[in-house]
């Protein structure tokens, strides 16, 4: 609600939100002081799924790190696969093939969409809203069956390879991808705009609820679709391009109104563009092995080594500090919902439960990233 | 009328029944429904169809401890399921099923309905109260001004329905409208009602939904936000007693719909009116609850109340007026 | 003002339409299977537990106990042995143990066999009471598996 | 470019004596292992080999004024990663800089500390940001943020006497 309130600072309590509650998608604990039901001080408890993956890396080979990216990220895993990939390519000086880049692209946007889908459903069922849930899994469901078919497993890939990806992609799953673009594109006007996205309960839950500000997210570091929400034109496809993502046509969607049905806007617009960019890397793939020349055991040259990549949530960071060893001496991973939440205190302030919840809903968590 | 004890006991037993087996289908129904919007199967192993699935439910819910936590207030967290689901059952008595079939024919039937949902809404409060758990409060204090922003609108629009049949009885409202439904209250030709009265039922419909605590008007129970409302501290039949008595209170309003606005047992095109005819429309508004609540987000709790002091309020305190001007014009 | 009244009718024309579409949903068959009923297809690149590959005519297991599974290994789920083969050179499998309570499955181990020793099985239904029972023994497998061949 | 040059004249006036040799140490970056320790200063580097447009080495106590620099250049800080130098018994702070949209330019700031007494000066003030992240750097290797409002355990239990990624540390 816009409608200023006066918060009384004496007459307060504490109501534990977490770590295990229906609206924290997982293990998210959130101390919040309340007002009756207005938010006085919101206090985000982090680290209920720690797991030290950057100790883990630290104490492995570079490839056999690569099982944990999954881990973090768990509903755009391949995204973080790409990212780490890409890291340790650079650092390593190891060369691509070009089908190899395609066919990550392509399902790293299959992720993407899968993950917004999710992210989508677990929205509306914050809001309430139950039937939405299964069917945006129905369509979830085709995508994981496709990505199934490729890489072998259905939530945790551990698909790339460094130089390459593990399997080549086949015939059976460029028809079974042409018809899930044509399956998604018909049902997202009916079951995902008509059903929900129209829905006056919905916009009158989500319009003008948590308003984060550009300047909130420069200095929160906020990216992804959270930026994009607050009128940022902020995509690191689009800025600072990796992989062959110039080679695609697509468009970064950004609204202006800055609240959480700005966010969702992005998110729904965004799962278009990723349909438009696997159509055209499917009609581009070149032919060629997936699989370039890399040694078995790396020994990347001794520095410092930063890539980025956008994921359905923002922008993730691999810091790399190479010693010349042959395990990382240091990685460091930025992830995309650890910034985006750390507004989330300054926003919530004076906001009822419920809204607080959707709004929490609307910044898109995914607590194993957050603690990593 | 025959007051003999045969009777009364007649009437007891009887409405026992059909609550205790609303209160246990009525959750299968939910449970298919929503299944079938999501194209699912629903509950499919204990017997056919999953229909031994609510005895099921009914026998693991009483084989558990009914569990006190510390720190509660014993006797009204005793009490409070049983209140929610007495003033159900108790409304019952005054529903006219059909000409013949109803416990008691009171004048001012509709004033002790509306007295008995309040009670409900107290059950609520006090098993929320008596929790001592912060959602639970937070819940009942929804609760509390949901049901009183809900009941305005709904009894203006009752007052609409007693000044058209002139009585406060359910019986003589339903008798008042037999004949086919143009002689329904919602479609009636009479005096012109019609223009207004189908206003008056969406609004009286939207307030049972908001009375009933069902979704998209659940904030009492709101999952996603208090856990699970005025029910969290609670496991057992004391859950299974505030569930049955959710259901109930759907019966009571699909009822009060029924008898209101859609003629009773009267049939639509004016053959052999039955009691048939009241099960066919009231199942048929349960149902719609069903489909709405497996169809819509949940609203916020001012939303909510917006809804009803700035549309709902203004609209059937218009319709009473309208309504007025016809009755004295004509 | 304005507001208001386009509130009511948009309002009102979004929630009919949501009404109609979860009603045309109504009467669709459903679309879940029904799992112990209709067993769904595997994909070819399944990733189950890790097996060992025999020889298509002795049976005798292709491993020559190089230990790049081993070593390949993130999470040291793979233990393995091997001794001296019997006047001829190179060694010969005695035991290989497989931890499947540290394993995410990754494959590295499949990947990093040059000899096609190992592969993934397609084992899905693996639940346990005794943890014990994810201590594998995947050269008695291979036995079995041998034994039911002939 | 524009914004990069701009950026780095900004920041090339928190070290008045080394521009100089700074500039040397960049032209022949590329084999940075023969030379000796590089001085505080401003240095551009290779975008595609190391993913960041300039890396800044600066002197502890210089943190919040280059991050004011960043914050008036309209930099968003991305996060904060410490490394153990065991060796030199040293512990760095990078810290990485990123522009939100506009022209592309990444910033890497390092500072070196000793590992005995790891003392940072906090830019919490600055950027409210790098709370949880030096919270999470506290957290792995013990770098106390001086003027940090709030410096407790962020991800490892409230309880915990460890900081995990020190690499002496083995659990």
């Amino acid at each position: 609600m816009t409608v200023p309130v006066h918060l009384r600072h004496d007459e307060t309590f504490v109501l534990n939100l977490g770590p295990q509650h229906p609206a924290t998608h997982g293990v998210l604990r959130v101390k919040l002081t309340m007002d009756g039901e207005y938010v006085v001080k919101a206090e985000p408890v982090l680290g209920y799924i720690h797991r030290m993956h950057e100790k883990m890396a630290e104490g492995g080979t570079f490839a056999q790190f690569m099982p944990n990216t999954a881990r973090m990220d768990y509903l755009h895993a391949l995204a973080f696969n790409h990212g780490y990939a890409l890291v340790v390519e650079k650092a390593a000086g190891i060369e691509v093939p070009e089908r190899a880049e395609f066919i990550r692209v392509i399902t790293v946007e299959l992720n993407r969409i899968a993950s917004h889908l999710l992210w989508w459903a677990a929205f509306l069922l914050d809001l309430g809203g139950f039937t939405p849930l299964l069917y945006a899994f129905d369509d979830r469901e085709k995508i994981i069956d496709l990505l199934e078919r490729v890489t072998g497993s259905r939530l945790t890939y551990c698909y790339m390879r460094f130089g390459g990806v593990y399997n080549d992609i086949d015939d059976e799953f460029i028809t079974g991808t042409r018809e899930f673009i044509k399956r998604l594109r018909s049902r997202l006007p009916r079951f995902y705009h008509d059903l929900v996205t129209h829905n006056i309960i919905l916009i009158k839950r989500i319009k003008n609820i948590g308003i984060i500000t550009p300047e909130q997210c420069r200095r929160y570091g906020a990216t992804g679709p959270v930026a994009r929400g607050s009128g940022i034109s902020y995509d690191i496809r689009k800025n600072e391009p990796y992989s062959v993502y110039p080679e695609f046509d697509f468009d970064v969607p950004v609204f202006e109104e800055c609240d959480s049905m700005a966010r969702y806007m992005v998110r729904m617009h965004e799962m278009e563009q990723s349909l438009r960019i696997i159509e055209q890397a499917l009609d581009k793939l070149p032919d060629g092995p997936v699989m370039g020349k890399a040694p078995k055991m790396l020994k990347p040259e001794a520095g410092y080594y930063y890539s980025a990549v956008e994921t359905a949530r923002g922008s993730l960071g691999h810091r790399l500090v190479c010693d010349g060893g042959k395990n990382p001496y240091k990685l460091k991973l930025r992830s995309p919902t650890f910034s985006n939440l750390s507004l989330y205190g300054e926003v919530a302030e004076g906001m009822m439960l419920a809204d607080a919840l959707a709004f929490m809903g609307s910044l898109d968590l995914v607590i194993p990233e957050i603690d990593r | 009328m025959d007051t003999s004890i045969w009777r009364a006991l007649f009437y007891l037993v009887g409405i026992m029944a059909f609550a205790g087996l609303n209160a246990a289908y009525l959750g299968w129904c939910e449970r298919k429904g929503a299944a079938r919007i999501q194209r699912r199967i629903g509950p499919c192993e204990a017997g056919y169809g999953g229909l031994w699935q609510p005895l099921a439910d009914g026998l693991k819910l009483m084989s558990k401890q009914l569990l006190v936590p510390q720190g509660v207030d014993g006797i009204i967290f005793r009490l409070a399921p049983v209140l929610a689901m007495v003033p159900a059952i108790t409304s019952m008595v005054v529903i006219p099923f059909s000409e013949n079939i109803q416990a008691r024919a009171m004048e001012l039937s509709v004033l002790l309905l509306f007295a008995l949902a309040s009670l409900g809404m107290l059950a609520i409060l006090l098993g929320g109260w008596a929790s001592g758990n912060k959602y639970a409060i937070i819940s009942s204090a929804r609760a509390v001004s949901q049901n009183l922003a809900y009941e305005i609108p709904m009894l203006v629009t009752v007052i609409t329905v007693v000044m058209i049949s002139g009585s406060m009885n359910l019986r003589e409202i339903a008798i008042d409208q037999q004949g086919g439904f143009w002689h329904w209250n919602i479609f009636r030709l009479e005096n012109g009602h019609f223009l207004t009265m189908w206003i008056s039922f969406i609004i009286f419909f939207i307030c049972s939904v908001a009375e009933t605590n069902r979704a998209p008007f659940d904030m009492a129970e709101a999952e996603s936000e208090l856990v699970a409302g005025f029910m969290t501290e609670y496991g057992s039949m004391g859950f299974g007693l505030f569930m049955m008595g959710e259901y109930l209170n759907i019966v009571v309003g699909a009822c009060l719909t029924a008898t209101l606005f859609l003629g009773g047992w009267d049939c639509p095109f004016g053959l052999t009116p039955g009691v048939w005819w009241f099960l066919i429309k009231i199942y048929v508004l349960i149902f719609t609850f069903i489909w709405i609540r497996w169809t819509y987000p949940r609203t916020q709790i001012y939303r909510l109340l917006n809804l009803s002091w700035k549309i709902l309020i203004p609209f059937s305190l218009a319709n009473l007026l309208i309504t007025a001007a016809l009755i004295k014009v004509f | 003002m304005n507001g208001y009244w386009s509130d009511i009718f948009i309002g009102s024309k979004s929630l009919v339409t949501g009404l109609l579409i979860t009603a045309r949903e109504f009467f669709k068959p459903v679309v879940t299977e029904q799992y112990p009923y209709e067993v769904p297809t595997m994909t070819p690149l399944f990733r189950g537990h890790i097996e060992l590959i025999g020889n298509e005519e002795t049976g005798a297991p292709n491993c020559v106990v190089c230990g790049m599974c081993q070593r390949a290994c993130p999470s040291e789920c793979i233990s393995l042995d091997g001794k001296k083969a019997e006047g001829g050179k190179g060694k010969v499998l005695i035991s290989y143990m497989l931890d499947f309570t540290k394993c995410s499955l990754c494959g590295s181990c499949v990947e990093s066999c040059n000899f096609n020793a190992l592969r993934f099985s397609k084992e899905y239904n693996l639940a346990s009471f005794d943890k014990n029972d994810f201590i594998m023994d995947l050269l008695k497998r291979l036995e079995d598996q041998n034994r039911c061949k002939q | 470019m524009e914004r990069q040059e701009q950026t780095r004249i900004a920041l090339a006036k928190l070290f008045p004596a080394e521009p100089v040799v700074a500039a040397a140490v960049a032209a022949e970056g590329s084999n940075q292992e023969e030379l000796p320790p590089r001085l505080a200063g401003v240095v551009s580097q290779d975008f595609a080999r190391h993913g960041s447009h300039l890396d800044v080495l600066c002197h502890s106590e210089q943190v919040v004024a280059v991050a004011e620099i960043m914050d008036s250049e309209g930099f968003f800080l991305e996060s904060i990663a410490g490394v153990d130098w065991l060796d030199k018994q040293q512990l760095e702070v990078i810290y990485d800089y990123n522009r939100l949209g506009g022209e592309h330019c990444r910033v890497t700031v390092r500072t070196l500390i000793p590992r005995i007494e790891p003392v940072v000066p906090t830019i919490c003030g600055v950027f409210p940001a790098a709370d949880w992240h030096e919270r999470e750097t506290f957290d792995f290797y013990g770098v106390h943020f001086q003027g940090h409002p709030n410096l407790i355990r962020i991800l490892l239990p409230e309880d915990a006497d460890f900081h995990p990624l020190l690499k002496d540390f083995m659990p």
